[in-house]
């Protein structure tokens, strides 16, 4: 086929080879002395680098095809074959998931230059890049992959390196707790898509089980079972992108080192759910119902990950939420079926999230693993690097035009408003302004007014240049990737959407340039209120406020966590308890021991068969052939 | 008439031979029995006109081959202390015969569905040298060669296993 | 008539695995094995009597080298027995079992 | 076309020479093409056929004697020295079972398997030193040699039955008359019982266990696996020359299939010692490929099957005992389970690179052994031998006993030895080899 390209399955193949290696440089030298961190720093990045410069390759290559053929294909092997099922080990590249390339590839290396500084010391430092190149690497399958299927195995693999990166400090039994948990909660929603998945495939894949053979046949899904596929896709969706209900996950996995979250919360794994529905656009698009649901459940976590934000005082823990709130934005674009608006915010906040973690990994860095914001202050004038990358990335997340939040933001504000979502749209407006509230609670608390911790302050400086660079570039791209889709009334053309059209399947609706304008005006000015509102807060030096009520409440996010211990969690355990102090001993145990007893006993009885003797195993085969003979003169009559 | 009375001679002296072979207790005289079988197999070649398989049964094997045997018995110098006693070997051979008679019918059954017809008088080449020759270099080169290969093996093998071994190293 | 031969053939293919089975010198097996052959041999011959063809004989040709070689190797491993216990008794090597 | 190379060995005797003609020689049968032609048809008469299914089986063969060539090296180094002849009789193995895997004539068959046995007895015996060695040779070569007058006696009968022994003419004969023919059940059967003696099935394994136990730790690795393969493609090719053939042994082989699964398996529970519970697990592992055999569809008759499945089981064997070549130590003085008390603690690379082999040999996925057993099962399936199937993976599930009891112990319990080993590169690179040829077969299944 002419849209053949071998190349493609290199892509992902770079960080994982990476993480080989240096998976067995570390394991290697696990009990002697490790190799320098130099080696295992250029190492660890080369791989990210490469798939980098390829995705370009890509993109470029796409860019020269026709608009409504650009897609490249690239099948490995077959993976396995059952009866007419033949499922590939492929690649797809089109639009989507270039775009989607082009940007995990790039942030992903920019952290990974970060970690080279962050991570430095660490006893682990190799093990540390081999999972982050194997999380990379099963990011890009997950991107990459051709099919359900294939995607399904980076899935997996992301879920498993975050867990492994979760819990990557793991001496400290929390980090570990917090590990399994997130590997607990990704595992609900993985038994969503694998059901989906399952449904799809009984009801089309038939002829094909890989996207362009599944969109060709898309209109053979009947409503019902479109919607029972949808909203199991969507569980999948909402464990790995931390939604309601299976949010709980992402504020603990904080416990990871902080590049870690960077990439977690930035590049990969979250966005894999927001990228997965888009994949999926065309069943999606058949089913508005399961659209709604989708964009409404997206709206409320943004909401509630929003309030939640604003009482945290764990500066990682704001981030977290602020990830939580910013995916539901973007689940509400792609379920109101603006599904370019929604992967744009996916494009856009990779850059100011990352920036912001990795912001917040030099303020961590440099007062010595100090999470608290109230122990901080005034860091503006020792940190002025990460001061102003991060007040960037902060504008960029609070929406304020023309950071590239703004755009994207609106873009989904905009479309669920065109689409008659009101409800959606008003919740929205409000949550952007509290966003714009935490955010700057933030900035202000941390790099305005007195150090509240003089000690640490003194000790405080702009980390080394590998890790401010990364930052730089960083809040580059959060300043300018807005301007890649602007929209028309500034004089824009869209060019992400229109670049996205051909993945996807949506509308793009039409309402008068006034509404739009008010529209985007009202948020600005609740974006502006926010800011305000924080500034005369905390701008001055707040001292840390005892929470009372609902600020206590939503300081102990609801209390959903204990919730879900008490309603889920505990009775669980109880029931394993019981059956394994009374039933399995005596009740299942019980023939397992019997038989494996006698199976022993077995084993052993035969041994008295191998006497050693040449003439009994002689013996053997003539007993052997004369009761065959035997039955053979009995069938020859 | 004649033949018959050859084939029931050879028969029975091959049958008793091969008798006396399982159950002399020196193998000195049960290679002589084995000899008396293989002659008379020769014997029996003859009767079914294979002249060549006659000389070479002869020569070969009742020749060259039993008297390797003959010779590595000399040559071990074994004494009747140092057999086996195998004082309940009658008993094992009794044994023995039951379990193979399902076998042994077997294999007669099967024989004996073989048509029964009467030997055709055969021309005169049948089984000489240059007729077995020239089958065997026309249609057989194959396994003829490969024999060569298999006498090499047990050639290297032999010396492997009981001859001088100059020891590398 | 032909049978007669095949019947004789037979026979003295059980005679010998009867030796193989029953005996316990390592040379007597060995010649039971070598009657086993010479019995395949002449149901070579005879057959090939049968059938009026002639390559009956050259397969036989062929299972007398084998035999041959066999013979060659077989009695190699006799003088290594011999070395090792100065017996020709097989239940004597009864060390790996179980 | 291949012999030419195997004939010049004697000339030259060192292992990296024998490596390189391996080398040469695995190169040139990849190379040589997969259509179905018989060589030298003129002067050999089709004696000699060679299709795909030859070719993957004489690259498996092939690439077993090239592994096992460099495992020697490492395994000589800490046992007694070899003397050059140990390569040429490799050579002479190897040469003798593509020639048995190429032949399509009885006699020819016969004289190939011979080659092979003798090299191999040959090989087996070749520590004169050691008694169980000897002993070894002495069971294998009286039990050999019994089997093979059988085959002898076999052929004699198919010759009378069919006129010929030649595959082809075999085949038009069952063509015209039936395969139900007296004398070529007979036939068949005697022949049956030999092949089925080479590969160790049930009621003729007994040897396999003893036999393994005194050889050499890479020889019985070449032996479990070469020979094995060697004797399966002769076997199948024999089995399928008409389809009349096949179908008048199904049940016959249904029942030694299972047997030999179950029997296999009894018997390697009981085993503490590494090399015969591996010997056993090989009787199981001839079972499966015995469901294959079963399976095998005559019609479109291609082996893949069977040949993956060879190549899958012969990695991971010869994987596992190059690794207890090396591990093995002086005079192969650790061979117990008990022996292998935590060597992952001691030696990760090792316990991991065994522990990979065992789960191939027991089937867990990603491996090639899982791939190799999930084709058996379908073709089982296929063929509508329900009952093998679900035969063929009880079994499987049996025999992680054993595989796995091996694993725990290296594993969950304290090292009681330091494990020192000779410094020699070569059986450790051939075992991380094999490792990644596990994965690369499990993952990325030629079907040929």
């Amino acid at each position: 086929m002419e849209h053949t390209v071998s190349y493609l399955g290199l892509i992902p193949l770079f960080p994982l080879l990476g993480a080989l290696i240096l998976g067995v440089m570390h394991i290697s030298t696990c009990t002697g002395k490790p190799f320098s961190e130099k080696l295992y720093g250029v190492l660890g990045c080369i791989g990210p680098v490469i798939s980098f410069i390829y995705a370009l390759i890509v993109y470029f290559q796409l860019k020269g095809m026709p608009a409504d053929s650009r897609f490249l294909i690239h099948d490995a092997f077959t993976w396995f074959s059952v009866g007419d099922l033949h499922i590939t080990m492929g690649f797809l590249a089109d639009p989507l998931s270039s775009l989607m390339l082009v940007f995990v590839t790039f942030i992903g290396s920019l952290i990974h230059i970060y970690s080279v500084g962050y991570m430095s010391g660490d006893e682990n430092f190799g093990k540390f890049f081999s999972y982050m190149n194997l999380f990379l690497g099963s990011m890009l399958i997950l991107v990459l992959g051709s099919g359900p299927v294939v995607m399904f195995v980076g899935w997996e693999g992301v879920g498993l390196c975050s867990y492994l990166l979760i819990s990557f400090y793991c001496k400290d039994t929390d980090n570990v707790l917090a590990g399994n948990k997130a590997f607990i909660v990704n595992r609900i929603g993985d038994l969503g898509f694998v059901l989906g998945m399952a449904f799809l495939f009984w009801a089309i894949g038939a002829s094909g089980f890989d996207y362009l053979s599944l969109r060709e046949n898309s209109h053979l899904l009947t409503p019902g079972i479109g919607l029972v596929v949808c909203l199991l896709l969507f569980v999948g969706a909402c464990g790995k992108s931390a939604q309601i209900p299976l949010y709980v996950w992402l504020p603990d996995a904080m416990a990871g080192p902080t590049p870690v979250s960077a990439l977690i919360h930035a590049a990969t794994m979250v966005t894999a759910g927001v990228y997965m529905v888009a994949r999926f656009s065309f069943i999606y698009a058949h089913v508005p119902v399961a659209g709604a649901v989708v964009a409404w459940i997206g709206i409320l976590t943004a909401l509630l990950a929003a309030i939640f934000g604003m009482f945290q005082h764990d500066i990682k823990k704001i981030l977290a939420y602020s990830t939580v709130s910013q995916l539901g934005y973007m689940f509400a674009g792609v379920g109101v079926a603006a599904y370019s608006a929604g992967i744009f915010h996916v494009f856009t906040h990779a850059f100011f999230k990352a920036l912001l973690f990795l912001g917040a990994g030099s303020v961590i860095y440099a007062l010595h693993h100090q999470q608290n914001i109230w122990k901080m202050g005034g860091l503006k004038e020792k940190m002025p690097k990460t001061y102003w990358s991060m007040l960037i990335g902060a504008l960029a997340l609070a929406g304020f035009p023309p950071f590239s939040g703004f755009f994207s933001k609106d873009e989904i504000l905009f479309s669920a408003l065109a689409s008659g979502h009101t409800g959606i749209w008003f919740i929205g407006v409000a949550v952007a302004g509290i966003t714009a509230y935490y955010t700057f609670r933030l900035i202000f608390v941390v790099f305005h007014g007195q150090p509240r911790d003089k000690k640490a302050f003194d000790h405080a400086e702009d980390a080394p240049a590998v890790m401010t660079i990364p930052l730089m570039v960083l809040a580059f791209g959060a300043l300018c990737a807005g301007f890649l889709n602007l929209p028309g009334i500034f004089g824009g053309n869209l060019n992400v959407s229109h670049w996205l059209a051909p993945s996807l399947v949506e509308h793009h609706p039409h309402t008068s340039l006034t509404v739009e304008l008010l529209a985007m005006a009202l948020t600005i000015a609740i974006i502006v209120t926010g800011i305000v509102i924080a500034y005369k807060k905390f701008a001055s030096g707040a001292e840390e406020p005892e929470y009372t009520g609902f600020a206590k409440f939503a300081y102990n996010k609801f209390y959903v966590d204990e919730l879900y211990n008490t309603v889920f969690v505990q009775p669980y355990k109880a029931i394993g308890s019981v059956i394994w102090k009374s039933l399995e001993p005596n009740v299942t145990d019980i023939h397992v021991k019997v038989s494996s007893w006698l199976y022993r006993k077995a084993g052993t009885g035969f041994k008295i068969f191998q006497v050693g003797y040449v003439r009994v195993y002689a013996v053997y085969m003539v007993i052997g052939l004369s009761i065959i003979s035997l039955l053979l003169s009995q069938s020859l009559n | 008439m004649f033949a018959e009375w050859l084939f029931a001679a050879f028969s029975i002296l091959a049958v008793l031979g091969g008798i006396g072979l399982v159950t002399f207790r020196h193998p000195m005289n049960s290679a002589m029995s084995l000899v008396v079988t293989m002659i008379s197999l020769a014997g029996l070649y003859a009767l079914l006109s294979a002249k060549l398989i006659f000389a070479i049964q002869l020569i070969v094997y009742a020749g060259a081959i039993m008297s390797l045997i003959i010779f590595i018995i000399m040559f071990l110098n074994v004494r009747t202390e140092d057999l086996p006693e195998e004082k309940g070997r009658f008993l094992y051979l009794f044994g023995g015969v039951v379990v193979l008679a399902p076998v042994f019918f077997f294999l007669k059954k099967i024989i004996q569905s073989i048509p029964a017809t009467k030997a055709t008088i055969l021309g005169d080449g049948f089984g000489g040298i240059k007729e077995v020759g020239l089958v065997l270099f026309k249609d057989w080169l194959l396994p003829f060669e490969i024999v060569s290969i298999l006498l090499l093996v047990a050639l290297v093998g032999a010396v492997v296993l009981a001859g001088k071994r100059r020891m590398s190293k | 008539m032909i049978q007669n031969y095949l019947i004789l053939s037979v026979i003295l293919f059980c005679i010998g695995i009867l030796g193989v089975v029953s005996r316990r010198n390592v040379l007597i097996v060995f010649m039971s094995i070598e009657l086993m052959l010479n019995a395949a041999n002449l149901a070579f011959i005879a057959f090939s009597r049968f059938h009026e063809s002639m390559d009956g004989h050259v397969l036989a040709l062929m299972v007398m080298a084998v035999a041959a070689a066999e013979a060659a190797l077989a009695l190699a491993v006799v003088i290594l027995l011999h070395k090792h216990k100065g017996k020709l008794d097989t239940d004597v090597f009864s060390l790996l079992k179980g | 076309m291949l012999l030419s190379a195997f004939e010049k060995v004697k000339l030259e005797n060192a292992p990296f020479v024998s490596m390189g003609f391996f080398a040469a020689a695995f190169v040139m049968q990849l190379t040589a093409g997969n259509h179905e032609s018989a060589l030298y048809g003129s002067v050999f008469n089709g004696m000699f056929v060679s299709n795909s299914f030859t070719q993957a089986a004489g690259l498996v063969i092939i690439g077993c004697g090239f592994f096992t060539a460099m495992t020697c090296l490492t395994y000589f180094k800490q046992n007694n020295p070899c003397t050059m002849e140990f390569y040429s009789v490799l050579f002479f193995a190897t040469g003798g079972m593509l020639m048995l895997t190429l032949s399509r004539e009885l006699i020819t068959s016969f004289i190939s398997l011979e080659i092979m046995s003798l090299a191999i007895y040959i090989l087996v015996g070749y520590d004169r030193k050691r008694v169980t060695s000897t002993e070894a040779l002495l069971k294998y070569l009286l039990l050999g040699a019994f089997a093979g007058s059988f085959f002898v006696m076999g052929s004699a009968l198919v010759y009378g039955g069919a006129g010929s022994t030649k595959f082809a003419e075999i085949s038009s004969f069952i063509s015209t008359h039936s395969a139900g023919t007296p004398l070529l059940i007979g036939g068949a059967f005697f022949i049956f019982v030999a092949f089925l003696f080479k590969v160790a099935a049930f009621p003729f394994h007994a040897w396999v266990i003893d036999v393994y136990d005194g050889a050499a730790t890479p020889v019985t690795g070449f032996m479990a696996t070469a020979l094995k393969a060697a004797t399966f493609t002769v076997f199948a090719n024999f089995l399928a020359l008409n389809g009349a053939m096949q179908k008048e042994w199904i049940d016959f082989l249904f029942y030694i299939a299972l047997f030999t699964m179950f029997g296999g398996n009894l018997i390697a529970i009981g085993q503490s010692n590494i090399k015969r519970m591996l010997a056993a697990s090989g009787i199981v592992h001839s079972g499966y490929l015995l469901i294959a055999l079963v399976a095998i569809s005559t019609e479109s008759f291609s082996g893949s099957v069977i040949a993956y499945y060879l190549a899958a089981y012969s990695v991971g064997t010869l994987g596992i005992f190059a690794a207890l070549s090396y591990l093995g130590g002086k005079g192969e003085s650790r061979m117990s389970f008990d022996d292998f008390k935590g060597l992952a603690k001691v030696r990760p690379y090792s316990a991991a690179a065994i522990a990979v082999f065992l789960l191939s040999m027991a089937g867990i996925p990603p491996t090639a052994g899982f791939m190799g057993k999930f084709y058996i099962i379908t073709s089982a399936i296929s063929a509508n031998q329900m009952a093998l199937a679900v035969f063929g993976v009880i079994s499987s599930i049996l025999s992680m006993w054993y595989y796995l009891r091996l694993i725990i112990i290296m594993y969950f319990q304290e090292p009681e030895d330091t494990f020192e080993i000779e410094n020699s590169i070569f059986a450790p690179a051939c075992t991380f080899i094999l490792v990644f040829c596990v994965f690369a077969l499990g993952l990325y299944p030629i079907v040929i």
